[in-house]
């Protein structure tokens, strides 16, 4: 560990995020207010206006318009960054998949929440996995530390040249955009010099004034291929890259968060919940009292959604007796929850054991602990070979 | 996975650059007509040349000549012409040249 | 903002921290709920408080939820904003509370409706939880100048004018 | 014999730059358009950077794989997109001091409808970018639909002629006044028949910039999807003028003025004749442009005397 | 004592219908937007739709499940589709021949940023919708964002004041004139210190609505965001009048006139003094914001000149 | 059998489009142009100004727009139409969640194109693939006259009352849309009658002027799980719906497609190909071949791919070798192509048998007759114990 | 599943109607200050009433009253009095009366 | 589009047809591609024509792609629009083939270089697979007025004035 301790501030999620994105030193930085996110786009209008942040702050009249200013940005050769949650996050979907397409290294936090179709203000992961077919990475983060560190993180693989792909940073709106947490700020000089490995890689093309060079080019029948199948290699390389960079990360900063995903006291367990998200926290206090009660439970909390994080979760759930997942979302068209219908791909490799899907969290109700024993208590049984029921929406139940 | 595809792109995504590969049609195979001038009237002001939509009329000192390679025939240099010493004449009259 | 404030207070005094606000659909004028959870060991529950330890409500028009108190832990204290004393025991369960005119206060000291740093001075007080400098000396991160003055004063009033009950 | 004056037209001195296009690009015989994607980057220069979006000008701005059409840089985009590219790069450039001339390039139908929204908000942040509008009245590369700024009476694929239907019902966006007051750090109308007006509106928008938006709007008939001989799109252009039906327009700072102005203009069945797309209308429908066209140039000159 | 009139003020007749909203709704006290809400459809009758989006004015059109907050029949967009819901919805109702007066309810971030487009789209298209734009500003539902309605230096989240942060440097979207520009069968500015002047408009606007397009800007007020004394936001509607900072004109296809005009115009500073939006700016700051209301006060005038 | 013969006509793809909407009398379309819709749109302009189409036509400025229009008058009560594509498809984003969200019986067809983020205008699936957490019914159709007889009994399905959700009519641009084959073209009475049933049911909530009601009004909490609650279980009837939707259709019209999927062959198959679209039918005329040859071959057509048709899936694989999927798109994140890797969810019930990726036919290329024994061999070696391949692209092969 | 939950909506989708429910917030609690009428200086005129923006002023027949249910004390009213008929007092004053 | 009334013209004969092109991606002028199966029954390929029977090039300009005969079916057939006429077995697949110089005709006819009409005419002749009344009478449901009759006298001229060498 080599960073200097840095500046402890009890600060929301919101603002941690604000920070996050401050310390990385974005050149170009594009915004439009939503709740639970608005307080970022204050924050960073702030910063700039007290002169700490250097840099373009566009007050753009549209999300749709965020995406694109920092796409083409990032393509002049820029550091970017923008925030978003929900409404913003589906208005950009376009521009959303030209980004990862382009190979931008666009940097977004996003505060997640319910979609629209059903009006809410409330949270929920339906954004995210509304934003899973772009092309984008996608990780989620449990608490407001976290959100900082991995903003930092994040530029470090989007911007690294075997990767160049857009990053979204998720962290649940309202619960832990809102929450005020003790988080410590790194130096801006620390994070410079844990981003400057970057600056040892070649440079990524970049769109040049008076240079006969265009971006965005038509790709033709096999040139289009290519360039598809090069965006999903990159993408199998960022499940890599992504444990690399945490360690790296654990090593200099002494924050680490286990890449891809998070064993929390697999070793010994038999059966497992599959969390993600704020929702993670929780469900670590309870699996301490299970196990204190002799239930040989573990938690996987999933860090990376997309790319999916397939041969870690084989690797970390192969043997175990019986799975419960836990979704704060819904996917259209199944029956399990979105995070919960993935894993199933895998069951062949993990094998043939119960996997129990629960949908619970969303508009803003409560992941709690109740919730999270019966989880608990009904994967167990199924792990003794008792009947259970396939999926559960927690709260039509209560 | 055994890749038979040779890359097309240096880059991980899709750049094009003129000086690699500079896309080019054959337009003059589009033409029906062809711009014939008769330089005893122009008086090289150029206005062909202007209003040509592909630029293909080239300066030729004192009067302009368009390139057959490009010229699409649309008769405009013809039409805009103050002097009228233009005219279109159908290609099949030029058929055995090539 | 008053349940920031607590927090960064209880930090101060090396506490784990974690606060958040419940928003309602509503712009204003509709209940809104903070939680702030404390622990001398790192927070990792991310959920609603359904039995706290301390209550403390900013409209005494409250009162009339029949649920306000459930929940409440025994020996749990209750800290009230109102200009009324207290003349029974609100709820069986509840051991000790404190009641301020925090609102009359506000208006006086700081000159609008915001008793929100003032209830935090009395939450000091009859909780004993923190000590009253921990908060003073938090203000100045959230609140500058004229206003941080105003809000110290009524911070301190609170802590002295609260009268706790112990039922 | 007629004289010769041997001398070249005044024209040719704007030019900076060789053409920047391939030879042979697939514009069809006679587009206008070809002709304002060739002038521009000729008066504008090298530091050009193009943004565009599928539609007929695609050459500017999409390449086939490694190809391009032209030596330009250039960022393609989906047309909801345009201005706000524009704006990242510029604001990139600006910051490292890179010399740049971002200029957005697209048809009516992204500018006046489904580009629109990004196009008025660079305007009002005043972003540094040149938005270049050529209006060829439909969209054009999908096959002459209807857009916002297709006439009164216009056929298109979308508003076409029938046992009931009579052409486009509704009079087109007057794009050209919205845009003004968006008071733009500059903005022009321009057409293809007045070369040296334009060339000189090109000149100061490239030097507006500097100071914030700039939006022109040029004419740019379609010979194709109006119906009009190949030869005489440059005519169409100039009649559109000559008939106040494109009136030849600038604003420095939100102050319009008349850079041609036309003392008897001709009545606009001069120019629908021109094209086949207004065939179908009647005396009454005639009317009805006319009176449209004229309460439009009103308009104009209404605002132009005013900051005389 | 001082002689009674007993003479009831006649912006009562315009009344044709109850309020139709909840005696208790969570608009900020004091908030003009309120009494837009309760007015229009006092005047517009029973038979308004209205079509709404988030924002502070979402209890015109967000019930909380089967709970509503008014009597009227209503949906709910996002910010992206209000006109264009509002088109579909008066399409089929004039289909079927039931009587309805379908209104967009937005606030000024929704109709000159986000939701512009479909705006714009559907003015050109000519439906028979009123879009009401209330303008306070900005995003004031989100917490006070500045929007291309923000004016010249004003703070706002976005927009702060700080060591190097001035407030916004750019001149607002000059949204009345925009819209103007799309030429639509009706339009208004109004605001809440004038109620007749208001009524009328709205009654007119029911009518002209069966024409074609309708689209009424209401000067808002936010007291929150501004930073006004709750009781002073008819005053500031008033004094908005009367420097001419927004001057109340209306325009019947196309041709504006005044509906009341000020004879002697107090300066900008009047208005600014009344809220803590435009505290920090001093007489430059101030300066440049009387010029760019003059400015475009004349635009207006000229225009209304032109169709005397 | 009641139906009386139609008209028969070489049209192209998109032309029965517009024949399939105008025969079932929408009273609102809206729809703007996109390459390779535009047709329709065209197509439908001149049936109005012809007198023939009695509907009022929206010509709006964009497809987000046209999304809202279409949801609005259907919430009014209209029949409604709108078509698009691609570009079109994911800048209506928002709009096509709140269109679900709001229970509209929208229908719409796509004319499936390649995505933003490579510009290309060519045919893939990827555009249907990145809609498919929208919360519409997605039906995937194969042929020019599926796409008339798909959009007829998509009116019957969104409508239903027990259904109430939009749904899209999605068939291969460019292979389709421009493909010009003989179609019988029903008539208008007959299509009257096949749509009548939906008259007999009870009335669904509609927004009428005067009354005090609100459409898309915020869920809160419950409210919000109940409404999401419901929207998936519709979706869950939706599957048998089709299947009876087909029935009526073919017993009335005298033309049916096997409802949620098609079973070609695969009756004795111990493989089968996995394919959907146009692809299909190529498909078919190999498995042809190669049952002569003696390969035990079937071909499974997807033709529900929202709701994914799990149960008749599981039903129809159950018992097989192996199984070869075709996908004409991409899943970020995933090895696997988007159907293959939703098929392997249904692992575990269909067997631990070889599930073989294939990617094809992106950006125009053709999923020709070679690609598609090069399947069947490779799936056949796989059934026989042989080691395979997971996932090929097949173009990047070549 | 055994589902507990009782439906809210009647419908599929979430429509709301204020019939069944109007939704109604205690507004009168927000108030600091109250409007007191002078009803001598008063004359009718019903501005107070036309510009109060919760619209809560009765028509009592030959003055106006505030609701004080909903009134949220603005001050709009006492401010927009041509008479200065109304005053606003402060509600501690009103304490004792509930 | 002619692609299209050689289909109609085929289901008039009673065949299953399925014809579709494919675009490039420029406006106009590149190669544009149309592919026509026909068959007696249903036609469920929905692929390219890698082996095509019949060959029809509108421009001679292809002459010069080297790919141009790739795959055509011996015994294939060629039909060639241009003014000069084959001295040379263009392909030693190729057996027949049909040159009509259709842009003159068209230009005659039509007045436009339209020569699609001209060139069904004279795969009518070359091939002898259709009569060329069903391609007459499938016109009318693509063309009307004047410009049908044109096309007409186009087709029927194309029909006659092809001509057909065996090689
Ligand atoms: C979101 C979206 N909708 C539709 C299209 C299809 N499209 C491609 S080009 C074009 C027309 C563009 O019109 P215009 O901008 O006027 O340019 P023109 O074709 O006239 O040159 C359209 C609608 C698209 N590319 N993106
Ligand atoms: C696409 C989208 N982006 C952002 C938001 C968040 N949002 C909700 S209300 C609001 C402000 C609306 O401003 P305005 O229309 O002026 O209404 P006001 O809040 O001022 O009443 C915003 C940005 C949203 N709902 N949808
Ligand atoms: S379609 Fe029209 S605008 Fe487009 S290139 Fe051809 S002639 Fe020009
Ligand atoms: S925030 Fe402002 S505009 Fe919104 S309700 Fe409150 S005072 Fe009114
Ligand atoms: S405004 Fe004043 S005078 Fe008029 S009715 Fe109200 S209280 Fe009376
Ligand atoms: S104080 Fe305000 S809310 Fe109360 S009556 Fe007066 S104007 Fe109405």
């Amino acid at each position: 560990m080599k960073a200097k301790k840095g500046q402890v501030r009890v600060i929301t999620g919101n603002a941690v995020g604000a920070y996050g994105a401050m310390v990385c030193r974005p050149e170009v930085v594009a915004a439009y207010p939503i709740t639970p996110q608005s307080e970022i786009a204050e924050l960073l209008s702030q910063f700039k206006a007290d002169g700490v942040l250097d840099a373009e702050y566009v007050e753009v009249e549209g999300e749709n318009s965020a995406m694109n200013v920092v796409l083409a940005a990032s393509i002049a050769g820029a550091r970017v960054f923008t925030a978003t949650s929900s409404y913003g996050l589906v208005f950009m979907y376009d521009a959303l998949q030209e980004t990862s397409g382009f190979r931008a290294p666009v940097v977004m936090v996003n505060a997640n929440r319910e979609t629209p179709g059903i009006h809410a203000v409330s949270s929920g992961q339906q954004d995210m996995i509304s934003a899973r077919d772009t092309g984008w990475v996608q990780i989620v983060v449990e608490n407001d530390q976290e959100i900082l560190d991995q903003t930092i993180m994040a530029y470090r693989l989007a911007e690294d040249y075997d990767i160049q792909l857009p990053v979204m940073v998720n962290y649940d709106g309202f619960y832990l955009s809102y929450l005020a947490e003790a988080v410590e700020i790194p130096n801006i000089e620390d994070v410079d010099e844990f981003l400057a490995p970057l600056k040892q890689q070649p440079e990524r093309q970049k769109l040049v004034p008076g240079v006969s060079i265009g971006c965005g080019t038509h790709g033709m029948e096999m040139g289009y291929v290519e360039a598809r199948y090069k965006h999903c290699m990159a993408l199998e390389r960022v499940k890599n890259k992504v444990d690399e960079i945490d360690k790296a990360f654990g090593d200099y900063f002494g924050r680490s968060y286990g890449g891809q995903i998070e064993e929390y006291r697999t070793e010994g367990a038999e059966i497992i919940v599959l969390a993600s998200g704020s929702a993670a926290g929780t469900v670590r206090t309870v699996v301490d009292t299970k196990r204190e009660e002799g239930v040989k439970v573990g938690m996987v909390k999933l860090r990376l959604f997309r790319p999916f994080p397939a041969e870690r979760l084989i690797k970390a759930l192969k043997g175990k007796k019986a799975i419960g997942v836990i979704d704060r979302s819904l996917c259209f068209g199944w029956k399990y929850g979105p995070i919960c219908m993935e894993l199933k791909t895998l069951a062949v490799n993990i094998g043939a054991i119960p996997i129990l899907s629960y949908i619970d969290g969303l508009a803003n109700l409560d992941i709690n602990v109740p919730h999270i024993e019966r989880v608990i208590d009904e994967v167990n049984a199924a792990a003794q070979g008792k009947p259970y029921q396939e999926v559960t929406w927690i709260p039509m139940e209560e | 996975m055994v890749i038979k595809h040779k890359n097309i792109f240096k880059t991980e995504s899709a750049w094009s650059n003129a000086d690699e590969k500079l896309l080019c049609l054959d337009t003059g195979s589009w033409r029906t007509e062809r711009p014939v001038l008769d330089k005893e009237k122009c008086n090289y002001c150029g206005l062909c040349a202007l209003y040509c939509p592909p630029q293909c009329m080239k300066d030729m000192g004192d009067y302009f000549e368009a390139d057959l390679a490009f010229c699409k025939g649309c008769g405009i240099c013809a039409t805009e012409c103050p002097r009228k010493a233009i005219t279109m004449v159908p290609e099949g009259e030029f058929a055995d040249e090539g | 903002m008053a349940a920031r404030m607590l927090a960064s207070a209880f930090v101060l005094e090396g506490k784990s921290v974690a606060s958040f606000p419940m928003y309602g659909f509503e712009r204003r004028g509709a209940p809104v709920v903070a939680f702030t959870r404390v622990d001398d060991k790192p927070i990792r529950e991310k959920t609603q408080i359904y039995t706290p330890d301390c209550l403390i409500v900013i409209d005494p028009g409250l009162l009339a939820l029949t649920t306000l108190f459930t929940g409440l832990k025994p020996e749990g204290v209750f800290i009230l904003n109102s200009p009324k004393k207290l003349t029974e025991q609100p709820d069986e369960n509840l051991k000790t509370s404190g009641v301020v005119n925090a609102t009359q206060i506000a208006v006086e000291e700081i000159g609008r409706d915001i008793p929100n740093t003032c209830l935090l001075g009395a939450f000091a007080a009859a909780t004993g939880w923190l000590e009253l400098k921990s908060i003073l000396s938090c203000l100045p991160d959230y609140l500058s100048g004229d206003i941080l003055q105003r809000n110290l004063k009524s911070t301190e009033r609170g802590y002295r004018e609260v009268e706790v009950t112990k039922w | 014999m007629v004289e010769k004056t041997k001398k070249k037209s005044r024209v040719f001195n704007y030019f900076c730059e060789e053409d920047q296009f391939a030879g042979g690009v697939a514009w069809c015989s006679g587009c206008p358009l070809e002709l304002t994607a060739r002038f521009v980057p000729k008066v504008l220069g090298k530091n050009v950077v193009f943004v565009g979006t599928p539609g007929c000008a695609a050459p500017v701005l999409h390449g086939q794989n490694v190809g391009a059409w032209h030596r330009l840089a250039y960022m393609a985009s989906v047309m909801t997109g345009v201005p706000s590219k524009a704006t990242g790069l510029s604001r990139y450039y600006r910051r490292i001091g890179q010399d740049a001339t971002v200029v957005c390039f697209t048809g009516d139908g992204c500018a006046t409808d489904v580009g629109f929204q990004p196009l008025s908000g660079a305007a009002e942040r005043g972003e540094h970018i040149i938005y270049l509008a050529y209006d060829n009245e439909g969209y054009m590369n999908t096959g002459n639909q209807r857009s916002s700024a297709t006439p009164l009476g216009a056929a298109t694929t979308t508003t076409p002629v029938g046992k009931i239907g009579r052409g486009k019902t509704t009079v087109s966006k007057n794009m050209p006044l919205v845009m003004l007051m968006h008071r733009p750090a500059y903005m022009a109308t321009a057409t293809l028949s007045h070369l040296e007006d334009f060339a000189k509106k090109l000149v100061k928008a490239k030097e507006k910039v500097k100071e914030g938006f700039v939006y022109l709007h040029v004419f740019s008939p379609c010979p194709v999807g109006w119906r009009i001989n190949s030869n005489m799109s440059i005519e169409v252009c100039r009649t559109a003028v000559r008939t106040n039906y494109f009136p030849l327009w600038e604003a420095e700072d939100g102050k319009p003025r008349f850079t041609v102005e036309i003392a008897n203009p001709k009545p606009v069945a001069e120019l629908t004749k021109l094209m086949r797309k207004f065939s179908h209308l009647k005396e009454d429908g005639l009317a009805e442009l006319q009176k449209a066209v004229d309460e439009r140039y009103a308009l104009v000159k209404n605002l132009c005397d005013a900051y005389k």
